[in-house]
């Protein structure tokens, strides 16, 4: 496999390698035979020259690498000491200030995973370290020069969305001083806010608070808004991306392009319509939640109410969406508290399961409302309430027995399902959702707002149902991490990626499929031989390409690749399957 | 100028510095403790996921200590600050290890010859560390420490077997108190929780029964790299426990102790009974709450599997105390919400679901920043810019702002980093 | 087989390799049997390494990658099962006894599970006895 | 080193320039830099070691269209195979496909194992342990898990195979001691361990007292007939590939099939065809399937265009212009299903039309296994057993 895998043996002359063990004081020397580990290493195949110190991490000991790559013109490194997890950047960097590739150094572990795990087996365990050594050098023989590719960052973002949680990112983002497009489906910013009331705990009025934002974005001069605008296509990757975003400006259809360094997804999300549940839909004395507010908000209810029911978790914790809506008990509260304030006089009844008032500052908020004299009833699923002639039945197993409360107005709590049009956005930017359809972040406990792919960010109830404190932090972190890649002039990939060898790419895809971060992508190659087949198809060809930022380097490609065109560099099958022999003693 | 002060070297503090170092903003991360990690090192599995909590965490406490642009200040308390937003003055007091960082590579040795056996706190006592120890084993940086209240040469100049036996000569007992001027541009607070003491909950027999024990001590006893190698053991007699009841509100949502809910303790516990199941399919666990409270993505999914798969029975009551049995079985006594009457459930382990409180030296920090508290002693932020605390330039993110899961404190995190990048490059 | 049978065995970088080094660091012995090969993910291990190894005469081979769901690269671990599982098939095909290949999960926090699986293996091993492939025909073409 | 033997045997010697076949190539015509004639010369002018490192030596597919043309008879296809030997021994090797987990299973069969390599036998096929007739099923078992993604079902070949023989009154030996063939280890240039699969086999066929080794796989038939006497001396059985066993009971109306209604159309592959020259038998055994039309590719017998890959190695982006040219072929004369008698060729085929959408798509499967869904019930006839 020599032409195509192992560019080491052209690209460079023929190894010279040093070995270093280390003794880590009595750490390795107390239970190895090191003398005996470096007259081996000194007998193996392209080794130059070999040796033992105290503790090569030590100055000391970097210096004795520094000096030898020089002395002895070495120019392939072997440590033989501890764990690559912690110290193999050291050792690289060494090799770096010798002048020395930083992959053409190879760390083998003999003392976490054998002076230590062998104390009582001298000879057995200096015979595993003998091997190790081997394997070590016979994978350094074959190490090839690895260079990390840099792509120039567009200090710009593009937001999706322009409710509190985009309206959020992009006045920080322009705080910093980045240019921010700012693309919303709706002919106003303000999303969700814009038809609310009351904002718990604090009881301030949603429209002003999202007026006063609305009004800073377009004081910003470095945020561009698209009103009415959705995004037709995405083309590039981390550092600079191109979208279509289709925009009604002035009456007028157009299609603008928008250049960004990262994306911002804050798309939100959309309370559920329960239709045929309870009656809604048919009973116009049956409302929603968010329908309840927009009365109240316009102060045209029709008082006097005397009977008002909430049922919570309508359409939530059930088949249909089996999670829990998070915002839907206090948002009740809320207005079940507005409409006592208003008219105390109004007998108020939620119906709930669990009251899900989590956090420090809203355990108070749920003894007010029971202060002022909001009555909270228990049920189960195995008996929910039940609706008939203005009535609701419920068993109350708390009290243990069956109510029947007549209602005036009966207001359904209903949880936030994703915002319409998620999967095509999602298919566009070639990022998943989750099975509910909220888009799925690239880790659940320590990545929260970001996607798999590079340079793409998330925020808001676009993620997963978001109390308003909670969309903010999310839309502030979501900045943040996106000025981690904006605040620098270019992204720089690891050197230890996928390659493609084109001549052998067949343009299956199976590699594509099998990456996780949409690495790899397909250019159509012309190849001149073709055109003396008269077939109109194979004129052009699919070719694979790897783009390093992107790639991550697990080397899932190159196990599916049916040719061998992907290579994983770094981990070369060559160089496994090397180790592999000479841990045999081949 | 570029330079920012996290203090707390947890999640939070850990993706905030990491956030603002790859801004090219120099972070000054300034930890108690000996070693980063905080409260989720000792966790053995996060949920909803069951992810190895160890895994995901080590590589970004080690990309911290690698961050050029993140300087480590582990064993260091806050002093004193001065001046404003953009221009703080900070004196940092950093406490001797006794150990040469640059010169110990953490192998160990002397921690094998110490002689002074003493409670290891990273397990809550449940095992024994030396007085000269690694915090834990994925510690960052990997440097022993010499606990000078413990160590007979400090305290008697007598031993002083760990400087013969270290191989790398790191042992230095001459260490002293240091301390360091930093002038950076914001703050960001991160100094997290601590787990209410149940103790005064007489009613719950906690230190009077032993088989009576905290979420965070199961948590340690579960743990593969925990005190048992992850056997789950009763305190008492070490008999695998199969029969395990969590008491949920342990202090919280409750007004003579914490009104508040602790947010975490529902999924908690029940992340505690699946993972007691996947080691031992004869445990049933029962988890006794007021309302089951799981909002966060996945979380209610996760619930109701584990009511279906892992022999987890949630049963609604508040327990209302806790007897002992013969044989030290705990006696769990509670309401039945469907007959309305008393009942009694004996358990093999019983165990609670504490309050996650304002960190013990929280009103120190506060006073020292000159940052107001909430009236439960988490830092008080503005609700609509939630990490900015009421101190222009000083931010808080995580549980120093009250409880809350890793996902949400990571977010507040990088939120503090955003508002702190404002200040120092804004 | 000088009775210690030898163990070709591949660790994911994230967490089955971080549990073998936190084996070393609380010191837990096993048996000197395992040579191992540090991948990124277990999903990198082709079957051709398994067939390899076993060709080149190690007695078994073991595959450790991270708890299902903890993969650092997302789904590598299912793409181990997979590739692991066609291996075993092949195995059988050849009539090599499939149990000289085993998958494990291995996560950083569990350095004692790393530590029990090389005993439990290497006692495997040692029961099906020495890898007999190259008793008949040259070693390597 | 010394070059003279190869260009002696293979009458390289002869070569006249003529270029025929650089015009004949299929490879040529979708690889530029690709010449047969060239290669050939480079040796004979003593870059010998130049041509051992160039990876156009591991990319001719041995299809033997240039050698059939060749005006002076020079042996290209040997040629080649020759020089690969000699680069092998240099350590150089040919890029493997599929990981090289083929070429790992073919060397595994050379050491000491003993494979359980016939559980796809079914209870209602008889087969023996001794007797006239050898069954030689080859890789198809290995196939079947390794391209299992291709949806390829090669052991339906051997099923049918069996039923088939059975059909006609034979029961065959079928052995799990039978060994790869070592074809594709002998084509990458790997001459040790073919010689070892091919004594193995020797002695496994011999020990079975078979007087006649019948085979499914035309690269198997060819490899016996052609390269083992060279290695293993004259063999002591009769080879014969399925259909030239089937078409004269055909023939006599002694088998007969069901209806199989259809237009399809036959892909010689090299090995059968221009190698042994089996060109009529598989289409005799189609026609004498009822309604079953066989239409013919504008190139076929020994016109018959390669499918595009061999030996597991090198295969590239060319082999799939290749392939997409000769399902393009296929695709004209109006048939959908394409069958061959090589399940390599099969394999290939099927692999490239993965890719190809409704317009292009051609569905590729075997002779054999195809027939064999339309084995009549028993004729009684006294060659009953």
């Amino acid at each position: 496999m020599r032409q195509a895998r192992d560019r080491a043996e052209e690209t460079d002359e023929s190894p010279r390698i040093g070995v270093f063990v280390c003794h880590c004081g009595h750490n390795i020397a107390g239970y190895l035979d090191v003398p005996a580990l470096v007259e081996s290493a000194r007998a193996l195949p392209g080794v130059v020259w070999a040796g033992d110190s105290l503790f090569t991490c030590s100055d000391a000991g970097l210096a004795e690498i520094r000096a030898a790559i020089v002395q002895h013109r070495l120019n392939r490194v072997v440590v033989a000491s501890c764990t690559p997890r912690t110290h193999e950047p050291l050792f690289q960097a060494a090799c770096e200030e010798a002048g020395l590739n930083r992959y053409l150094f190879e760390l083998v572990n003999i003392r976490d995973q054998c002076s230590w795990v062998h104390m009582n087996d001298r000879e057995l365990a200096t015979a595993k370290a003998r091997d190790l050594i081997r394997m070590g050098v016979a994978r350094a023989a074959l190490l090839e020069p690895l260079s990390e590719t840099e792509l120039p960052v567009q200090p710009e973002a593009a937001i999706i969305g322009g409710g509190m949680a985009g309206l959020t990112a992009a006045l920080s983002l322009a705080r910093r001083g980045f240019a921010v497009t700012l693309i919303e489906r709706e002919p106003e910013l303000g999303g969700i806010l814009r038809h609310l009331d009351k904002l718990y705990p604090t009881m301030v009025d949603a429209r002003e608070l999202v007026a006063r934002r609305v009004a800073e974005v377009r004081e910003q001069a470095n945020i561009e808004v698209l009103t009415s605008a959705t995004v037709q296509a995405v083309k590039g990757y981390i550092g600079h991306y191109e979208l279509t975003v289709r925009s009604r400006q002035f009456g007028l259809e157009m299609d603008l392009p928008v250049r960004a360094g990262v994306i911002i997804v804050a798309t939100g999300a959309q309370e559920f319509k329960p239709f045929g549940l309870f009656g809604y839909g048919d009973d116009p004395r049956v409302l929603t939640q968010q329908e309840l507010e927009r009365l109240l908000a316009e102060s045209n209810l029709q008082s006097p109410i005397s009977n008002l029911v909430m049922i919570q978790c309508v359409g939530a914790r059930d088949e249909t969406h089996p999670y829990c809506g998070r915002i839907c008990c206090l948002t009740a509260m809320k207005n079940a508290m507005r409409l006592k304030q208003q008219n105390p006089q109004t007998e108020v009844y939620l119906l709930y399961r669990d009251i899900e008032v989590h956090g420090t500052h809203f355990e108070d908020y749920y003894a007010q409302a029971r202060d002022l004299g909001v009555i909270f009833t228990r049920y189960t699923p195995d008996a929910p309430p039940q609706v008939a002639d203005g009535r609701v039945l419920v068993y109350d197993e708390l009290l243990g027995m069956r109510l029947s409360i007549p209602y005036d107005l009966l207001v359904l709590s209903t949880p936030l399902v994703p915002a319409a049009g998620v999967h095509e956005l999602a298919r566009l930017l070639k990022v998943p959702v989750d099975e509910h359809g909220f888009f799925l972040e690239a880790h659940v406990k320590l990545r929260p707002l970001d996607f798999a792919t590079d340079g793409i960010y998330l925020c808001g109830s676009a993620h997963w149902p978001a109390h308003l404190d909670e969309a903010i932090s999310q839309a502030l972190g979501a900045a943040a991490r996106a000025t981690t890649i904006l605040s620098r002039e270019q992204v720089r990939s690891s050197g230890a990626v996928a390659r493609v060898e084109e001549s052998l790419c067949r343009g299956c895809e199976r590699c594509a499929q099998a990456c996780e971060f949409g690495a790899i992508e397909f250019v159509e190659l012309e190849r001149a031989g073709v055109l003396l087949y008269r077939s109109g198809p194979s004129l052009s060809q699919k070719i694979a390409r790897v783009n390093p930022v992107l790639c991550k380097g697990c080397g899932a490609c190159a196990v599916v690749c049916p040719t061998g065109a992907l290579q994983a560099s770094h981990f070369t099958s060559r160089q496994v399957t090397t180790m592999i022999q000479a841990a045999m003693g081949h | 100028m570029k330079e920012v002060l996290v203090l707390g070297g947890g999640i939070a503090g850990i993706q905030a510095a990491l956030d603002l170092a790859e801004q090219g903003v120099r972070v000054h991360l300034v930890e108690r403790a000996p070693s980063l990690g905080g409260r989720m090192a000792q966790l053995d599995k996060t949920f909803p996921t069951n992810d190895c909590s160890t895994c995901i965490l080590s590589p970004k406490m080690v990309d911290c200590a690698r961050h050029p642009n993140i300087v480590l200040h582990t064993c260091s308390e806050l002093q004193a600050v001065a001046g404003e937003a953009g221009a703080f003055q900070v004196r940092v007091l950093q406490h001797p290890r006794y150990v040469d960082e640059e010169r110990c590579t953490g192998c160990g040795e002397c921690a094998l010859k110490c002689p002074r056996k003493v409670p290891d706190a990273f397990n809550l006592g449940l095992s024994q560390r030396r007085a000269i120890y690694l915090y834990f084993p994925q510690a960052v940086p990997l440097v022993m420490t010499i606990d000078p209240a413990q160590c007979t040469y400090l305290l008697r100049g007598k031993c002083g077997l760990c400087r013969q036996v270290c191989p790398a000569g790191a042992i230095d007992f001459e260490q002293q108190d240091r301390e360091l001027t930093l002038e950076v541009g914001a703050i960001i607070v991160a100094t997290g929780y601590d787990f209410y003491d149940p103790t005064p909950l007489s009613q719950y027999g906690y230190r009077r029964y032993p088989n009576v024990i905290t979420a965070l001590e199961f948590e340690r006893l579960i743990s593969a790299s925990g005190p048992t190698g992850g056997h789950l053991r009763r305190p008492s007699d070490g008999r695998p426990a199969r029969r395990i009841g969590f008491v949920q509100c342990t202090g919280s949502r409750h007004v003579r102790h914490n009104r508040y809910c602790s947010t975490v303790c529902c999924v908690h516990s029940t992340k505690e009974a699946v993972l007691a199941w996947e080691h031992d399919p004869e445990t049933r666990s029962y988890i006794f709450y007021t309302d089951l409270r799981g909002s966060g993505k996945g979380f209610r999914e996760y619930m109701d599997r584990a009511a279906r798969e892992y022999q987890v029975t949630f049963v609604h009551g508040r327990v209302a105390q806790i007897v002992e049995e013969d044989d030290h079985n705990p006696v769990i006594k509670y309401e039945e919400a469907a007959t309305s009457r008393p009942q009694r459930m004996t358990v093999d382990l019983a165990v609670l679901a504490t309050s996650l409180v304002p960190a013990r030296d929280a009103p120190r920090v506060a006073e020292i920043l000159g940052i107001e508290l909430d009236e439960f002693g988490f830092v008080r932020v503005d609700p609509f810019a939630p990490t900015d605390t009421s101190r222009p330039g000083v931010l808080a993110c995580g549980c120093c702002l009250g409880p809350a899961d890793i996902p949400q404190s990571v977010a507040q995190a990088s939120a503090a980093a955003a508002r702190a990048a404002e200040w120092v490059l804004g | 087989m000088d009775d210690l049978p030898k163990i070709i065995a591949f660790a994911c970088n994230w967490c089955s390799y971080a549990g073998a080094d936190l084996a070393g660091v609380s010191r837990i012995q096993y048996p000197p049997s395992t040579r191992v090969i540090r991948v990124m993910c277990s999903g990198r291990v082709s079957p051709m390494f398994i067939l390899e190894a076993l060709r080149a005469g190690a007695d078994g081979v073991l595959v450790t990658g991270c708890h299902p769901g903890d993969c650092h690269y997302l789904s590598g671990n299912e793409k181990a099962v997979h590739n692991i599982e066609l291996a075993r098939s092949l195995l059988a095909l050849l009539g090599i006894e499939p149990e000289r290949l085993r998958l494990e999960w291995i996560s950083a926090a569990e350095g004692a599970r790393f530590a029990q699986v090389v005993k439990e293996f290497t006692e495997q091993i040692r029961q099906l006895g020495a890898n007999k492939l190259q008793a008949a025909g040259d070693r390597q073409p | 080193m010394n070059f003279q033997p190869i260009i002696q045997k293979t009458r390289a010697y002869l070569c006249l320039d003529c270029g025929k076949c650089t015009a004949s190539c299929p490879l040529a015509r979708v690889d530029l830099d690709y010449s047969p004639r060239r290669i050939v010369e480079r040796v004979i002018y003593g870059e010998a070691e130049a041509v051992m490192a160039d990876p156009h030596l591991w990319m001719c597919m041995t299809c033997g269209l240039c050698s059939a043309r060749c005006p002076s008879h020079v042996d290209f296809t040997r040629f080649i195979v020759e020089m690969r030997a000699e680069a092998f021994r240099h350590g150089e090797r040919g890029i493997y496909a599929h990981n090289g987990i083929l070429q790992e299973v073919m060397r595994i069969q050379t050491l000491n194992v003993h494979q359980n390599r016939t559980r796809w036998l079914a209870a209602d096929m008889e087969v023996a342990d001794r007797g006239d007739y050898f069954y030689f099923v080859g890789c198809l078992p290995f196939f079947d898990v390794i391209f299992a993604d291709l949806g390829v079902q090669a052991l339906e070949i051997a099923r049918s195979a069996v039923r088939l023989l059975n059909r006609i009154g034979i029961a065959p030996i079928v052995s799990n001691e039978e060994r790869c063939c070592g074809a594709d280890l002998l084509l990458g240039g790997d001459v040790d361990s073919f010689q070892r699969l091919a004594e193995l086999n020797l002695e496994t066929i011999q020990a079975s007292g078979a007087k006649k080794v019948i085979f499914t796989c035309a690269e198997c038939y060819n490899a016996f007939k052609n390269d083992y006497p060279a290695f293993v001396g004259p063999l002591p059985f009769e080879l014969m590939h399925l259909t030239e066993l089937l078409a004269p009971k055909v023939e006599a109306g002694e088998l007969r099939f069901a209806p199989l209604p259809g237009l399809v159309t036959y892909h010689d592959p090299c090995r059968l065809g221009r190698y042994l020259k089996v060109y009529e038998p598989p289409r005799t055994l189609l026609h004498g399937v009822p309604e079953l039309i066989l239409v013919e590719m504008e190139d076929n017998r020994e016109r018959a265009m390669c499918c595009g890959s061999t030996a597991w190695v090198n295969c590239s982006g060319c082999s799939k212009l290749i392939q997409r040219e000769k399902l393009r072929q296929a695709r004209e004369t109006g048939a959908r299903l394409m069958l061959t008698t090589c399940p390599k060729c099969q394999i290939h085929l099927s692999c490239a039309a993965r890719d190809l959408d409704d317009e292009q798509a051609v569905e590729v499967e075997d002779v054999i296994s195809w027939v064999g869904q339309a084995i009549e019930p028993q004729a009684r006839t006294e060659n009953d057993g």
